[in-house]
């Protein structure tokens, strides 16, 4: 596949791109945050995103959705990175949809539609570290009668606090499994965590809670690959996000280094930061190769995706990272103060980049791929 | 040597006797530390306790003159009582930008009048002191100030705008650069003058940063009566002192390259897990390795620094050195701290997290590289004064 | 599509038919290239049959037209016939300065008569080209070029000094940059004239690199006659055509990038060794691992800039990105690759190291920073053309 | 001790400087290089290193040294590593004295003697594996009658092929042993090496070597902590090589930069390279910290001396790697050419960062003496 956009995806982009701008500008994150807003973002919004098609992105048209595929998804990612905007978007429409399309049957084909429609909210209790370790569960669902009892505690669940349903990766017999959890059940606890970025997070703590049967998402010790699935997904979402993220902020840094005046000269007239900001480009023009591609593998090859998605991630931490801390600097004294926009730029980067393993993590996942 | 022995012996007794053990407990950044002034009001006994006794003796500036309110003390006993300080984890009993920065500068530059009237209560933690220099189009060039001071005789009346001055709400003076002459070229118009806070005319604005805190402030200033009994240095000469000044806050800001507190290595080793003997994150081990190289040989290069400055071989402008590799290090050391905790070092608000104690800091920090002069004008002044490089 | 795949089955096909065995193993780099022109010696009977057969097809240069000796193919037919040499890991059949350089910016700026004479010619691998560019006093700043062509009716006679000519001892012809023009701004009046290197008047001399290797001259012109029907473009408007060339120069060299042969982590598992799946290196594992990540991604991104440009969507001055992150990108590769190979990648003469493969290798990628254009020289163009920073 | 000469080693120094910059600076390594000298020194300047008491720098005036110190031998080794000088220096003066001072007994104080007089060169037989791994030791000396059998193959030895005795590290039934070995005995195999940076180096095969009792230099099984005490010295003996080396690179450069001139003015003047060259000065400074005290802990606290010794080779090499790397690229194509000397640094500055163990062999020796 070629990585250029066809003519279908620039139309939606743009078409993203005026909305989201629009309707979920900077301002609106500033104003969720400074008024403590209690869902953390906005649900007529919501409506709006699944008017456009946005929510059942990767629904299939047959069960409700607009059947896009993962580039799209992307794009519209790429759009919220851009914005700074809350949105249910990655942990329903993203996570949320990609694990009941996996797992398939009658009930996930049910909720799918009221997802694809704005009309369900998910969230992915996964993480128990605070450092992103899939493999490192020690929530446990133990059979009783019919059903299964759940024990144990989840940290990092974006929009867990408004959710729906969660979607609980917990331990059993022979493996792991996906079960869907009423956050108002018995034993369920759910503390909403206020984030340095002012985006959704909770931790969520499960006190020998009853699920029946039915709340097995897949099937039972089947978790491994729908969750594989899911964080392919997310991980590649949050890359698209970071780019978009990025370059709103070298856009915004670039042009503060011509209108800034110093020694009687605009500083972007001064080569050291020239320099700096050439090569910064540079880094980005990178990154958007690698997240397209990764985007790209999602729809054509996606039991192949895993490392193409962490070079994804990878590459969009690191060249985030370095965006958002030029991008401070650059701006210098005003680049500090939290009337300026550059910091809150830096602050969802930091988030996005902890979220689902960052550059470390994923440099680390493909060298051991690759056997070293 | 045999003196500095027993000096050493002889102060370590006394911190030990003196300094109360909740006095040699790491401070929390924002609410322990001692900054005295007219309105101080002490966070604890211990506190107050640990000040008066080290003010008594002078050592809240051990090596200023005793005539000064200082402990007299010699540059070797100075950084002997700072290691035994430092052995005992004993807080600084006063911190103040009158002892940083105003202090060396009234040293040199000061009449006798005015080191009388000024340095005691600086030592003393009488007068609380805040810097005007940078103004909203004057940050890196700052000579192009154009806050003015008109000559009336024995007063200066001052009209303009500072920005970035830290706890300018909460300072009883300031010292402040303001231009005296609009025709001269924008270096020699410049004057350094005194002048009390509470002064008609005088009012300040907090500015929030990123990091949800509000040290620094927006001031503005509105036909405010300066005397020129308290013009530091020669009139429109002022860009002398302030670089002079400058010199001694770069070396307190890149100071903080230091760190301190718990090594982050052990820290990622709880946070993380150790297998097989190593951290359990293989490419932040890395990083934290390479992080623990660099800081501790800038530990030694601050070291060395003090030596070169007492073997008077050091060169004037090697604190821009550590000024932009302190803060650049500083910066370095916040973000991996950020890695190491992962998305418990995210939250913001709960008890917790202290309040969103380490993102807080993280984001403190990204001034350290603009503040006191950013890195880039830090590495122009190492192109032109110690490489000699043309053009620069 | 169907076109397409039917294109890439025939293709793969032929090239499984006549692509000897020698001729898919990777080369070595000095030894096993084929160069072509009129001296030309095949290094063995395969490289001559593959490149003979290349030849015939016009697959020297797919995508030129077939007049002039090319494959006529489009670009998305030129794309698959690359693909599926590097799957069955075909050498280039001929190596040529005229395929990439001159050949493009002949396409673009030569008259008739110039294409008929010269593309064939290169495309048939009969003419082996060199490049005359630089010259000792103008290298990052080309176009202060002081090489004197002065205007005798129907022909120049040329006179001065050519530095780091590639291979110009062993050239046939030459591009070459000369001023026309003395009185007119720098840029304003140079011209782009060919001329044959066995002219009367031209000496070359080898320049002996870090590497002891010697592809570069310095070459030296003493009233040396060029014909104007040899002049490329408009007298004095040399620069625009050493401008387009520069970029195919800078897309060959950005190519680096994308490295070759054995994926250095696994040449660092077999010399190393792992213990408990990681490499027994840990620090230097974390640097192979961000190579492998920025590698791979680079590779990308070379991939897309041919995609944009088939879109028509591709910025002019992209080559400059991809020859300064390409040629840097090799270079930390090579100095990776000495970390991995320890003291057996430092021997310099033994037949166990093959005569300093590896260390000469490394020293020879020093200059892809610098010959093309160097690395500061492309940030400015990037800070200028697509940034569009001011003063650039 | 504060981090500043003394007069003495000032004095020392200046006189060091003088003598090696006049005898042997670069020309001297390129004259030797181009002639293929069989030595790969010159033996005449090593009698003069003796007769400066440099030789036996770290021999006690009792055995016939100068009784200098550790500070004083990196003086020399900067002054070395200043001029690009191929010196048995290293090898014999600090490797050699070492192992000798530190095993002690009759035969070593005569060979120490010998050595300060400049009539004895020695060389370290350690490495086997191709980067440093002072654990990995595969070569034995198996009892046999009074003696040892010896078995091995060594790589990365100094001066190895002129050396008059080889200190060979082998294992023995309980631990490491050192022992000193005529490389003219039967079954031991020499191959000199030639390096990219014309310095000395050397394989070494042993093949059933049969050695005396008295070959064991200290006690049987006691080669560790000798071993240790020579890694010390000789790390910190490359770090200040590595310093020197380091500075004159950079004061060539900077040289450069004022004198090259490009789009009519002196390179110099473009705050890009401006501000890499100041940055490279900061990096040199931290590293000549690391050094100085790295040295003087070998003076005064040797047993405590190895996480401060890691500290100095690791930010030497790192210092180094940068000063010559941009070295090079700021001297432009003259620089890559063999006719300037700035590519004669960087050959040697990349043996010098591989021996003994590099940046980052130091920082996981550090981080594992951390604990993590």
């Amino acid at each position: 596949m070629a990585l250029v956009l066809t003519e279908e995806q620039n139309l939606l982009r743009d078409s993203a791109r005026g909305f989201i701008g629009d309707k979920a500008p900077v301002a609106h994150l500033r104003k969720l945050r400074d008024t403590r807003d209690e869902t953390g973002f906005s649900r007529a919004l919501w409506k709006e995103f699944a008017e456009m098609g946005f929510a059942g992105v990767l629904v299939s048209e047959a069960h409700g959705g607009s059947g896009m595929g993962h580039m799209e998804a992307g794009l519209v990612m790429e759009e919220i990175g851009r914005n700074l905007t809350p949105s249910p978007f990655f942990a329903t429409a993203m996570l949320g949809a990609t694990a009941l399309n996996k797992a398939g049957g009658a009930r996930a084909n049910e909720l799918l539609k009221k997802l694809a429609a704005g009309d369900l909210l998910l969230a992915l209790a996964l993480d128990e570290k605070s450092k992103h370790a899939p493999s490192k569960i020690d929530t446990s669902a133990k059979k009783s009668g019919n059903g299964f009892t759940l024990n144990g505690a989840k940290t990092f669940v974006v929009d867990g606090h408004v959710a729906d349903l969660l979607i609980v990766v917990a331990r059993t017999d022979n493996g792991l499994t996906l079960f869907l959890v009423d956050p108002k059940a018995k034993g369920v606890a759910i503390e909403r965590t206020v984030m340095v970025d002012a985006h959704n997070a909770a931790r969520a703590t499960f006190d020998n809670v009853a699920l029946d049967a039915d709340a097995v998402l897949g099937e039972v010790d089947g978790g491994a690959a729908i969750l594989e699935a899911v964080l392919n997904v997310g991980r590649a979402g949050l890359a698209a996000e970071l780019m978009g993220l990025s370059e709103e902020a070298f856009a915004r840094t670039t042009a503060y280094l011509k209108d800034r005046k110093q020694f009687g000269k605009a500083i972007g007239e001064f080569q050291g930061l020239q320099h700096r900001a050439a090569h910064l480009f540079c880094e980005l023009e990178v990154t958007r190769a690698a997240v397209m591609r990764a985007l790209q593998t999602l729809d054509e090859a996606p039991e192949k995706a895993g490392p193409i998605v962490s070079l994804a991630k990878s590459r969009a931490c690191l060249s985030g990272d370095l965006a958002v801390r030029e991008g401070v600097q650059m701006h210098g004294g005003v680049g500090m103060t939290d009337a300026f926009d550059i910091g809150l730029f830096m602050k969802r980067a930091r988030v996005a980049q902890e979220l689902f393993g960052d550059a470390g993590f994923h440099a680390d996942r493909i060298a051991r791929l690759r056997g070293y | 040597m045999a003196d500095i022995e027993t000096f050493r012996r002889e102060t370590r007794a006394w911190l030990e006797a003196n300094c109360p053990a909740e006095m040699r407990t790491p401070p929390d950044e924002e609410n322990d530390r001692c900054w005295g002034g007219r309105n101080w009001k002490f966070k604890s006994e211990a506190q107050r306790q640990w000040f008066e006794a080290m003010r008594d003796r002078g050592w809240t500036v051990p090596d200023w003159p005793k005539e000064y309110g200082g402990g007299g003390l010699s540059k070797e006993e100075t950084k002997v009582l700072r290691q035994e300080m430092r052995a005992l984890n004993c807080r600084a009993p006063l911190d103040s930008f009158g002892i940083w920065m105003l202090g060396p500068a009234l040293l040199k530059y000061g009449t006798d009048a005015q080191k009388k009237e000024h340095l005691p209560k600086i030592a003393r933690g009488e007068i609380r002191w805040c810097q005007g220099y940078s103004e909203p189009g004057a940050g890196s060039d700052l000579a192009s100030l154009q806050t003015r001071a008109d000559d009336h005789g024995d007063h200066f009346i001052i009209n303009g705008q500072k920005i970035w001055t830290s706890y300018a709400d909460k300072a009883d003076w300031i010292f402040c650069l303001v231009r005296t002459d609009f025709s001269a070229k924008k270096h020699e118009g410049i004057s350094f003058v005194l002048f009390d806070m509470a002064s008609p005319g005088v009012t300040t604005r907090p500015i929030l940063l990123i990091s949800g805190k509000s040290p620094f402030c927006e001031t503005f200033f509105d036909n405010v009566k300066a005397l020129k009994s308290n013009l530091v240095g020669v009139q429109n000469k002022g860009w002398d002192v302030a670089k002079y000044l400058l010199t001694h806050e770069r070396d307190m800001i890149g100071a903080m390259g230091l760190g301190g507190g718990r090594p982050l290595g052990q820290v990622a080793a709880d946070a993380i897990g150790v297998e097989n003997g190593v951290l359990d994150a293989p490419v932040l081990r890395a990083d934290l390795a390479r992080l623990e190289v660099d800081a501790w040989a800038f530990q030694l290069a601050m070291e060395r620094a003090v030596d070169l400055s007492k073997a008077g071989q050091s060169h004037p402008a090697y604190s821009s050195f550590l000024k932009y590799y302190g803060t650049e290090l500083n910066k370095r050391r916040h973000e991996l701290t950020m890695s190491t905790l992962g998305s418990d070092g995210l939250e913001w608000e709960s008890a917790r997290s202290q309040e969103g104690d380490a993102p807080r800091a993280w984001l403190r920090t990204k001034a350290n590289s603009i503040e006191g002069g950013t890195s880039e004008v830090q590495l122009n002044i190492i192109t032109k004064r110690i490489l000699e490089l043309p053009g620069a």
